[in-house]
């Protein structure tokens, strides 16, 4: 019985959600202030039972020495943080936010370098011949290198900011947003079938789960 | 039954050149230990790692073993500053066979620079070093041109409409934290975006995905009504948050805008899979949108649904470009110098791999 | 002062990250872990910060009896509600943790409520995409028409028996594209640009057939090489542009040119 | 005629809404079915599981949560089916604490249909944290994560698990994936300890998965809802994703017909100006 009851919960809040597409009621309305309330406990749950527990309480249990004490920092942190509670110091929490925000940039730099720039680069480093099993195998990997190197190119010249894009420069970023065009078309394209089974499942569980129709 | 009798035909060949050493370019606390395995390699069931400490007279421990025929061990149990001695014993079945004990004894230490990352520092100093440069040149005067980008063009144009048609403005941040860059590049757009809204009087709405963004974004709203000079017409409250939830903040933002029916809608940061559903639903109560994200899987989307987007670098040039701070131009300048050098190195690259010159990619291989 | 020791922190957090990408000897080896720990110690108490900033904005709804204050009511109750569900599982429940698969929070609260929320707020996506599809994959000109038959390409590339209906699709846009081409020739005098208009017709016309041949021999491997070499291409170009653009946003942040919540 | 090419232009978005759903429930309703010519890969990963000999366990792993449930969550329930058809044991854990739930009531489902005991025919361990640590550990001894199951029964109390050990005594592991844990599988599990393994993934995921395959790292992939379609096709069940793969052509063909329809208005209004 109970797993009735729940199943009628799930296809209520399932129809009032897709009632949005219609227009805007009070369903909806219900639903969506339900929705943003108990996912804002859920997160609050969900950041203390897997990260602020066993970081700072579990830090402050297991660790040693050093370790141990550091933990001070980002609890002096967030303390600062918190005095935005109180008006006239509430200034002190721009200092919490400036080591964020100076992680930001730490991490920007790493990150972008070693996970963007170096690896995209290397990858562009493509032969523009390539010995294949025939003469039209060859050609057809070879011309697939080519038009990789010079899009990747010619995308880049797209984002050249400081002349106008005029002559040569010109012809080039067209280029490119040629291939950035022909790029967004078949990521949007490839996109389609996965929110269509999104789609699918829900409504497999009204007409199967709920309705018990097929 | 079979593997075992032809091991014992055979009799088992023990693994050869055992070597163990410091893991280089670490932290400490970690040994390599490499082998060589001999021919008859099908035989082999298990390698077996065993490490004595001290001397070779101590007692062998089973350190770590394969399943399958591997010829390189990184034993992260060991401690700094004390010698080990290992050897390798590889099973076929129940017969074993163990190679000779390590001659000269392995001690890890931590390393104070990491060799392999030398290649990225080098490209990184070159980098800072290309912006430095561009960044003294423009402080010792001398303007900067920087191409029109019509997403920023029509910042202002879209805070004046929606102002004359009585409507609030809607900034969206995005999921980033603060931590991601595209969250600090739109809140420099943000400050723009409320400084034009406090000369003309109108009401800038900023919900938030993060608690940390929210409090950033409260001091740049505040920071953007100061220097408009209207510091009165803030309230903490046009900056709040919703949930952390994607989805649920994509329904939260999704009613205020049914229901607060802003006349310009900006969508700029980090964002996923919610980003059509923000779009969509701006377009259909007919605000203005500019977007913009670094995420090149949502860039079709914010094509397809927005007026003006923000397409990747263009977002992190939004700054310099609304600022018109000379300084912040030059690095727009450094940029696109960097971008030239890359293009060359691309070509360059692509040409030595044709002609089977290999040093250029593996350079770059070693980060 | 109220400035520069924000500034300076910056810097420093900013500059030692950097640093430490290229020293393994500790405390550098492990900084990047250990800021990440403090970032999150720290948001999880700016959380306090953001749930008093929803509670209050809701309240004040209620208190001041706007619009829809009712709902405002319903987000605040839905909070404490789940919050102390949430609760019950931690003191009460043997596994003490809300989030054990046995608890009742997640049994009961998650999969029910939760769930399909989420999952259905989610699925609105498949309308959206359609009518941002159909409403903005326009021919305008070269661009868009290219961005239209990509995206058509790939769309049908990859569904079972997408092949099939393909050839005919296509057919019927060239068949469109071919009698636009003659209306318009049919309006020009005379020249180059009406001959023009009439030979693209009559081309589009006699390719129904072979395209169509092709499309369902290869639609799918078609589908596969946009994604694998333009696309790649593209997406290549602007991810480099990003990392560039990201690098100097970074160094502007930590040198302080760029400081968006300082003056 | 103008009025009828300028609404073929500027269709209202609440019919496309309707067109939409109709094209996804219809063929729901009436169980319309494509015939599926089931992938390589999807064969090759049902074909593994077929040689397996009786009784011999599968290690199911969940490492997905709501978001990606309607891809994956078909998948589970066909290879559940097919692997307690073939009386296979199975234990099942997961990496993404909130989706293990999603994994336990497949589990509890499929089980009660076809008539499996708990602890007999199958067992439920739940999730520790520690992605790579609790690889590593299954290659010594289960029980140094897993003392007990999600119920605290001690390992040692289920008949199923009293000879279970480590990957040696688990003929395969079939990883559900929606992130990166699919790499930490073969990079632990198989590279270390030859384990073979099959993977399940996203859509999105799918193409990061298929060098494992080419490498020969993976006995068999299954992608997406067309992968989980192949696999109800060849365990011969009738589930979601097989049922949903006539509504995603449905759709497909729609949305391009709703885009061939709205360029025709827009030429002949373009035309008329």
């Amino acid at each position: 019985m109970t797993s009735v009851f729940w199943t009628w919960v799930a296809a209520f809040f399932t129809l009032s959600i897709l009632s949005f597409l219609y227009k805007d009621n009070p369903f909806y309305k219900f639903a969506e202030h339900i929705y943003v309330g108990s996912s804002a406990a859920f997160y609050v749950l969900q950041l203390w039972v897997f990260d602020v527990y066993p970081k700072l309480v579990g830090g402050f249990q297991y660790k040693v020495g050093i370790e141990k004490w550091i933990l001070i920092i980002p609890a002096f942190l967030s303390v600062l943080m918190l005095t935005r509670f109180i008006k006239p110091i509430s200034w002190l929490s721009r200092w919490a936010i400036a080591f964020t925000v100076g992680m930001a940039a730490g991490l920007g730099v790493t990150g972008l370098l070693q996970g963007f720039l170096v690896p995209q680069v290397k990858a562009t480093f493509l032969p523009f011949y390539v010995p294949g099993t025939s003469f039209w195998n060859s050609f057809y990997l070879s011309v697939n290198n080519i038009l990789i190197v010079l899009g990747t190119v010619a995308t880049i010249f797209y984002f050249y900011f400081s002349r106008e894009h005029k002559g040569a420069l010109g012809t080039i970023s067209r280029a490119g947003i040629t291939f950035i065009m022909i790029a967004f078309g078949a990521s949007f394209g490839y996109t389609v079938m996965a929110r269509v089974s999104l789609l699918i499942g829900r409504m497999y569980f009204l007409i199967h789960d709920w309705l018990h129709l097929a | 039954m079979v593997p075992l009798l032809l091991s014992i035909l055979f009799s088992l060949e023990p693994v050869r050149n055992v070597r163990a050493f410091d893991t280089p370019d670490d932290g400490g606390g970690s040994i390599t230990v490499t082998w060589e395995i001999p021919e008859s390699d099908t035989f082999i069931t298990r390698i077996e790692i065993f490490r004595m400490e001290g001397s070779t007279e101590a007692a062998p421990e089973l350190v770590g073993y394969f399943l399958r025929p591997q010829t390189q061990f990184m034993d992260n149990t060991v401690e700094d500053g004390i010698p080990y001695y290992y050897f390798v014993r590889i099973r076929s079945d129940s017969v074993y066979v163990d190679s000779k004990i390590t001659t000269t004894p392995a001690i890890s230490k931590a390393q104070w620079f990491s060799g392999r990352r030398l290649p990225a520092l080098i490209i990184l100093v070159l980098y800072f070093g290309f912006l430095m440069f561009y960044i003294f040149k423009a402080k010792t005067g001398g303007s900067l041109f920087i191409r029109k980008i019509a997403g920023l063009e029509a910042i202002d144009e879209a805070v004046g409409r929606s102002t004359e048609m009585g409507r609030p403005i809607l900034y969206i941040l995005g999921l980033g934290y603060i931590s991601d860059i595209p969250t600090v590049a739109s809140l420099a757009i943000l400050k723009r975006v409320s400084k034009k809204a406090a000369e003309y009087e109108a009401e800038v709405i900023v919900p938030c995905f993060d608690p940390i963004v929210m409090v950033a974004a409260q001091e740049t709203v505040k920071e953007g009504y100061l220097e408009a000079g209207r510091p009165d017409l803030y309230n903490e409250g046009q900056v709040f948050y919703l949930t952390s939830d994607q989805f649920g903040y994509a329904a939260g933002v999704d009613g205020i805008m049914l229901r607060q029916r802003p006349g310009a809608v900006f969508l700029q940061g980090l964002f996923y899979a919610e980003s059509l559903i923000l779009a969509e639903t701006g377009h259909s109560i007919g605000a203005i949108q500019i977007s913009g994200t670094t995420a090149v899987t949502q860039l079709p989307f914010f094509i397809a649904a927005t007026d003006y987007t923000l397409i990747g670098e263009e977002m992190y040039a939004a700054s310099a470009y609304l600022s018109k701070d000379p300084l912040a131009l030059g690095t727009i300048k450094g940029e696109d110098i960097a971008k030239m050098v890359l293009v060359v190195l691309i070509l360059m690259g692509a040409l030595m791999e044709t002609l089977g010159i290999h040093w250029l990619s593996n350079f770059f291989a070693l980060f | 002062m109220r400035r520069e020791i924000p500034l300076a922190i910056t810097f420093i957090s900013g500059f030692l990250l950097i640093v430490a990408l290229f020293i393994p000897h500790k405390p550098f080896g492990t900084l990047q872990e250990t800021f990440n720990d403090w970032y999150i110690i720290v948001s999880g108490f700016t959380m306090i910060l953001g749930i008093d900033s929803l509670l209050l904005h809701n309240w004040n709804k209620v208190k001041r009896r706007k619009s829809d204050w009712p709902y405002a009511l319903a987000l605040i109750m839905s909070f404490f509600l789940t919050f102390l569900w949430g609760l019950y599982s931690i003191v009460y429940e043997p596994t003490h943790n809300p989030f054990a698969p046995t608890a009742s929070f997640l049994k009961y609260f998650y999969k029910s409520i939760f769930v399909p929320l989420q999952a259905t707020m989610f699925a609105l996506l498949a309308f959206f995409i359609a009518s941002a599809a159909y409403r903005a994959f326009r021919a305008r000109e070269i661009n868009s028409t290219l961005l239209l038959f990509s995206a058509a390409l790939v769309m049908l590339g990859r569904v079972p028996e997408g092949e099939q209906a393909a050839p005919y699709v296509f057919g019927i846009i060239f068949l469109l594209f071919a009698v636009y081409f003659f209306i318009e020739a049919s309006l020009l005098t005379a020249g180059f640009l009406k001959y023009l208009y009439i030979a693209l017709g009559v081309l589009l016309l006699v390719a129904i057939y072979p395209v169509g041949k092709l499309l369902l021999a290869y639609l799918p491997k078609i589908a596969d090489w946009i994604m694998n070499i333009p696309q790649l291409a593209a997406k290549r170009g602007i991810l480099i542009g990003v990392a560039l653009g990201g690098i100097a946003m970074s160094l502007r942040i930590i040198v302080g040119i760029e400081r968006t919540y300082l003056k | 005629m103008r009025e009828f090419f300028e609404k073929l232009g500027k269709i209202d978005r609440r019919i496309i809404y309707l067109i939409v759903a109709i094209g996804v429930i219809t063929p729901i309703l009436f169980k319309a079915r494509l015939p599926i010519k089931p992938l390589p890969e999807v064969r090759q990963a049902f074909d593994y599981i077929e040689s397996l000999p009786e009784s011999s366990t599968v290690l199911i792993s969940i490492d997905y949560d709501a978001s990606s449930m309607p891809e994956l969550q078909p998948m589970l329930y066909a290879i559940l089916r097919h692997v307690f058809r073939k009386n296979l044991r199975v234990i099942m854990l997961g990496h993404w604490p909130l989706g293990v739930p999603l994994g336990q009531i497949a589990l509890e489902d499929v089980a009660k249909e076809m008539g499996k005991k708990y602890g007999v025919d199958y067992c439920f361990l739940g999730y520790r944290p520690g992605i790579a640590a609790v690889m590593l550990n299954l290659g010594k001894e289960i029980r140094s994560v897993f003392a007990s199951d999600y119920k605290y029964t001690p390992l040692d109390s289920l008949p199923m698990m009293k000879n279970i050990h480590n990957y040696n005594d688990i003929a395969l592991l079939i990883g559900l994936e929606a992130g990166s844990v699919g790499d930490f599988w073969v990079q632990f599990a198989q590279a270390r300890f030859n384990q073979k393994i099959i993977l399940g993934s996203t859509a999105v995921i799918t193409p990061d998965i298929y060098p494992y395959l080419q490498a020969g790292q993976i006995v068999g992939l299954i992608g997406g809802l067309r992968g989980a379609a192949d696999y109800e096709t060849l365990v011969n069940t009738r589930g979601p994703a097989s049922i949903g793969m006539y509504s995603q052509t449905v759709v497909h063909i729609l949305v391009v017909a709703l885009i061939i329809l709205g360029n025709v208005g827009y030429f002949v209004l373009r035309r008329r100006k």
